[in-house]
């Protein structure tokens, strides 16, 4: 079922912003599957989590920021570094566990984080981001800023305590922070309403939030939701929650069976694929020509070989670097 | 004698111990469907159903929590953690409830229940996902706390406490999964609370379990080829902790080595070598030393964290210095 | 406000049980005073939390459970014991720490249970008996049994990790439990809208129940809606929710500074003591007599007065016992 | 030099810092409006309000994972547990989170904040209310604790731990609240990783730390009578920690009693023992002791629950076993 490519208020999106979201995009995808191939090849290990499919909801999401908005993340956090801007070379090196990489060979893939841009990470635990979210957003508070957090959470994920807490906190303090589910149907190997006793907009009313859904395939409803949200919460509404209808089209982490569901489910998402939605809406209604996105994709390509070529350079990080950054003062 | 993996050994005991007592259940995030992320309950939600086999929400409070109050009320759960890192989530549920709850009510109520958690380092899983912390679990009395080494020990060690009245937290090393040894077709059981020597020699004690053993043992091979007979204690049970053979072992070498996966600090080990020198004082012929994980949260990138954790060298190097 | 005392449904109510349940609650009233006045002598102590004020809810709920049907609660315990029909001996013992307290002296004030009666006690863990009310029903449904499980829980309560993972997962697996909210406004010092961020019944729809109010003051109300709810828990309805409206008249716990509330709204709630309005319904309605009453309030305080005598007279656990129970197998 | 009480030596000490940094403020449960369940921010919400003095719901996770979140976005937040009980319900956000961004990011974020825990047994609260569960928490890299047994320690300490930039976790004993001690009117700091002696002596050396430091210094006394001199070294500081003066102490007196108010299986005197034979191995003369926390879940009943607890004459008992 293709979707409409440009309804209403997403119309009046200008051509420049689709083009750089396209690029983004296209970036997430090229970086996912360059992990994907550098983990066969045994360059990157630990858990990999790819993005790929739910690219719209995090270049949508974070186009909307303000430049004192904060973002956070579980550990399907490649696209969020990617997406607020951070080089792939030292992303790659991080993964590829390089002294060059963003968090020193320290993090790998599920600890991305890079603070120059207000992205937080990446934190394994599910759940644990969500308190440091409501952290983020009461520091912002505090200082009297127009801050704000973008807190990105899988559906799994509202069904542990850390999400309860948090979001109860965030009612109760008025914190600035937009809680975005990314809806992507599965936790693991767990479909949604075999986890979930509630729909998530049911959820958030027991935080005393309204609760807004879109389809987290239209990279262009996601952004304007954002906006909204975001307006929201700087006009003094209190939190805001967001949920993103989205779909995972590779598996959980490598190595997923995917016993869970059938190959037509998957199919039929991928006819959704958001970057085909906006490449659609580019062409179709915006007159972009397919040599014009090949270009972009071209670019990005040589951008990722680079970055591959500079992780796999750099060296690992010295043995006796494994003291560092235990405490601030040693 | 088959010889077989400890993962093959775990699934087996929980299909012979659901096979024999239908209030045996297991309940744990994608321990169904999926067939468990170790691939432990593999083929068990088609054997067994729904009912038995129960994959839960992202929510180890109530896993902890709901299996704690099950087998107060007359079931056994045997509740899986994906990983024991995630039992951190649902700490006060284990020590704070299914350890105290049979005592804080004056033996009213008993709590027949297992935590199965697999656990350790080395696999590149960054500091939050990598944790072997055994010594805080068995810190608390009230919960019984295991780690068997060998696929033998882990069969016969989870069909005990499958059958045991107690709270038992069961601890697989990740790493051990894989291992092979020789497992009987025939039922057995072994203690949860019984030491075992694991190789015998007269020179030097190495006193470990888990992890810590398939890393002592290897480092004995090397060790033997020098001529120095090393004898392993394993000690299998933290909790309660049976010194017994560690101290009858060094009582006859009067040296010691103790060897853990976790964090030296506050470790297993502390405990070991404090117990070795109030309960054969006489014998200490040099200091004991610990080789066991070092005090920095494991990092991702893998030589970096190969180089915090234990392996045969660093047994090998502390065995000779207490020759 | 006095309150209408016999309206709808309520009407109906034989007077036997309406002078069962005076009984009760003059019990638990008198319970509570003597564990005050034990306090101030120091036989009793640690934390203790009195009901004074809450009466209905415990004794008008439970008088709605069937055989099968389990009772658990949190620290503020002493009610629930003594609605399941515990002897109030054994349970002063506790609290005096004496060897035939009801849990050995071991537990005392805030870990009363009596398993023979099916009421699981007593926990002082905020939030920690949540998830053992969830596990209690599964073992009925695991045995298909019609059993349910009455799960008492604080308006404070409701804001931690426990009360959402047990709630929802209850909700998954269509457990068998009444999660019955006693709200008496506070959690200790917190008016319940400084620690929610919504109303109680917007937090059970996160979790696809009802959920329904009721006066927690009237007895009969209690009784009628926890009869409610568990029929539609046996009619495979699911788990409910039952916020009950209440008070606590005293402290939080001895030695309560109560800077928190005033006089004057103690008061305004005091005029809707539990007892006086059954009271009223029995004398108004029911052509009791005061003398009828008062008889059982002597005979009450007889009952009191024995069960202090046993627990005073009654001998402390020998210090040779203090390794019992600590395994079942030793 | 004023004599006041350990708990109004904490709240002078919050008060200063905050009065000091504006980024410094409160949040924990009832710290507000009732003023701290142990009185200790009395007083502190109407003299900064509500702004600085947070009344949090009942939702630890948050409570330390909210801190932990402000103080990697700029701010200094001091979160307090009602009592240390209710951080094992936070043990995740704690030992896996605040104690590991710092590391896991490479540096990227510091985690400047202090949770403040008040624990200890003897108050007849039950098995999971008396805890004393520092070693656990100590345990792990990442996380500076400390636990003071003075008045003048506890302020200098709260202050420093205030100002530092790594996350501390704060362990005042309940029982030591109404302690008095000499603090002096002008301000100082005392560090996060010193251990100190409290009391010289020559013939026998007494490791411990809080509670356990009261106790051994009332132990001291008696055996002064009898003409016994017991140096008592307070470790203070349980991550890291300083062994420095135990080792010294110890190389003087060669024998040596480990006291410590926690469950002794696993405890911190099993640090202790290991690292002084460890390094100071030719000066052992007796087997070190430990005096500790029976292991068993602390009942209510007061009399069964002080057999179980430490007090001054099992640490004299103890003294007089290793001379
Ligand atoms: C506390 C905790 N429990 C379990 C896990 C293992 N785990 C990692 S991801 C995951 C599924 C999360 O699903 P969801 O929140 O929907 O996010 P998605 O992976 O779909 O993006 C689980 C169970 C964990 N990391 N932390
Ligand atoms: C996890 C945890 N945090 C904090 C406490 C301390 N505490 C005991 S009772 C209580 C208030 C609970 O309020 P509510 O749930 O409304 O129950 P009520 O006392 O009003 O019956 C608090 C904060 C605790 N026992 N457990
Ligand atoms: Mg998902
Ligand atoms: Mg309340």
């Amino acid at each position: 079922m293709a979707k409409q490519v440009a309804q209403g208020r997403a119309k009046s999106i200008p051509k420049d912003l689709l083009l750089d979201w396209y690029r983004q995009m296209v970036l997430i995808r090229q970086f996912e599957q360059s992990c994907s191939e550098q983990y066969q090849l045994g360059k990157i290990g630990g858990f990999l989590h790819l993005y790929i499919g739910q690219e719209a909801v995090a270049v949508g999401s974070i186009a909307a920021r303000g430049e004192n908005d904060h973002v956070i993340t579980a550990y399907r956090d490649h696209a969020h570094a990617l997406a607020v801007g951070t080089d792939p070379a030292p992303l790659m090196a991080e993964l590829m566990g390089k002294a060059t990489g963003i968090s020193k060979g320290r993090g790998g893939s599920m600890h991305l984080a890079d603070v120059s841009r207000k992205y937080w990470g990446g934190y394994a635990v599910v759940g644990g981001h969500m308190p440091l979210a409501a952290g983020l957003a009461l520091a912002e508070q505090y200082r009297e800023t127009d801050g704000a957090v973008l807190c990105y959470m899988g559906d799994g994920s509202t069904n542990i305590g850390y999400f309860h807490e948090s979001l109860n906190l965030a009612g109760v303090w008025d914190l600035p922070v937009v809680w975005i589910v990314e809806n992507n149907q599965y936790g693991m190997g767990t479909a949604v309403d075999r986890a979930s006793a509630a729909p998530m907009l049911d959820k958030a009313r027991g935080y005393g939030m309204e609760g807004v859904q879109v389809d987290g395939m239209s990279v262009c409803d996601v952004y304007l939701a954002a906006q909204d949200a975001l307006k929201k919460v700087r006009a003094g509404e209190g939190p805001q929650f967001l949920e993103c209808i989205t779909y995972r089209f590779e598996g959980h982490s490598m190595g997923d069976p995917l016993r869970y569901r059938t190959k037509d489910e998957v199919a039929k998402w991928r006819d959704d694929d958001p970057i085909g939605i906006l490449e659609r809406r580019l062409i179709e209604v915006e007159g972009s020509t397919k040599e014009e996105l090949d270009e972009i994709d071209d670019q990005v390509e040589a951008e990722m070989a680079a970055a591959v070529q500079f992780a796999d350079e750099s060296p690992f990080p010295d043995f006796d670097t494994l003291f560092d950054h235990i405490f601030v003062e040693n | 004698m088959a010889r077989i993996t400890m993962r093959q050994a775990i699934s087996d005991a929980l299909r012979e111990e659901m096979l024999r007592d239908e209030n045996v259940f297991i309940m744990g995030e994608e321990v169904g469907v999926w067939g468990g992320t170790y691939a432990v309950t593999r083929g068990f939600y088609d054997e067994f159903g729904p009912k038995r086999v129960k994959d839960t929400p992202i929510s180890e409070m109530v896993i902890a929590g709901a299996a704690t109050g099950a087998a107060m009320n007359g079931v056994r759960p045997v509740a899986e953690f994906m990983t024991i890192n995630f039992a951190f989530v649902a700490f006060d549920a284990i020590v704070n409830h299914a350890a105290k709850i049979h005592y804080m009510f004056g033996g009213q109520m008993k709590v027949p229940l297992v935590f199965r958690a697999p656990g350790g380092g080395g696999r590149q899983l960054g500091a939050t996902h990598s944790h072997t912390p055994d010594v805080i679990f068995a810190h608390f009395p009230g919960l019984r706390v295991v780690s068997p080494g060998t696929p033998y020990d882990a069969k016969g060690m989870l069909k005990a406490a499958i059958r045991s009245d107690d709270p038992v937290l069961f601890i697989e090393h990740h790493t051990l999964y894989q291992e092979r040894g020789e497992v009987p077709e025939e039922e057995y059981l072994v203690p949860l609370d019984q030491a075992e020597v694991k190789r015998e020699g007269r020179d030097v004690t190495i006193v470990t379990y888990a992890e810590g053993l398939r890393v002592s043992m290897m480092a004995a091979e090397e060790l033997a080829k020098e001529g120095i007979e090393v004898e392993v204690v394993d000690l299998r049970c933290l909790q309660p902790l049976d010194m017994g053979p560690a101290i009858a072992s060094f009582k006859k070498t009067f040296k010691a080595v103790v060897v853990e996966e976790g964090h030296g600090t506050y470790g297993i080990g502390a405990e070991v070598v404090a117990q070795l020198q109030e309960h054969a004082f006489d014998y200490i012929d040099a200091p004991i030393r610990r080789v066991a994980q070092k005090q920095v949260p494991l990092p991702y990138s893998r030589e970096l964290e190969q180089s915090a954790l234990i392996n045969p060298q660093r047994v090998i190097d502390a065995v000779k210095e207490v020759l």
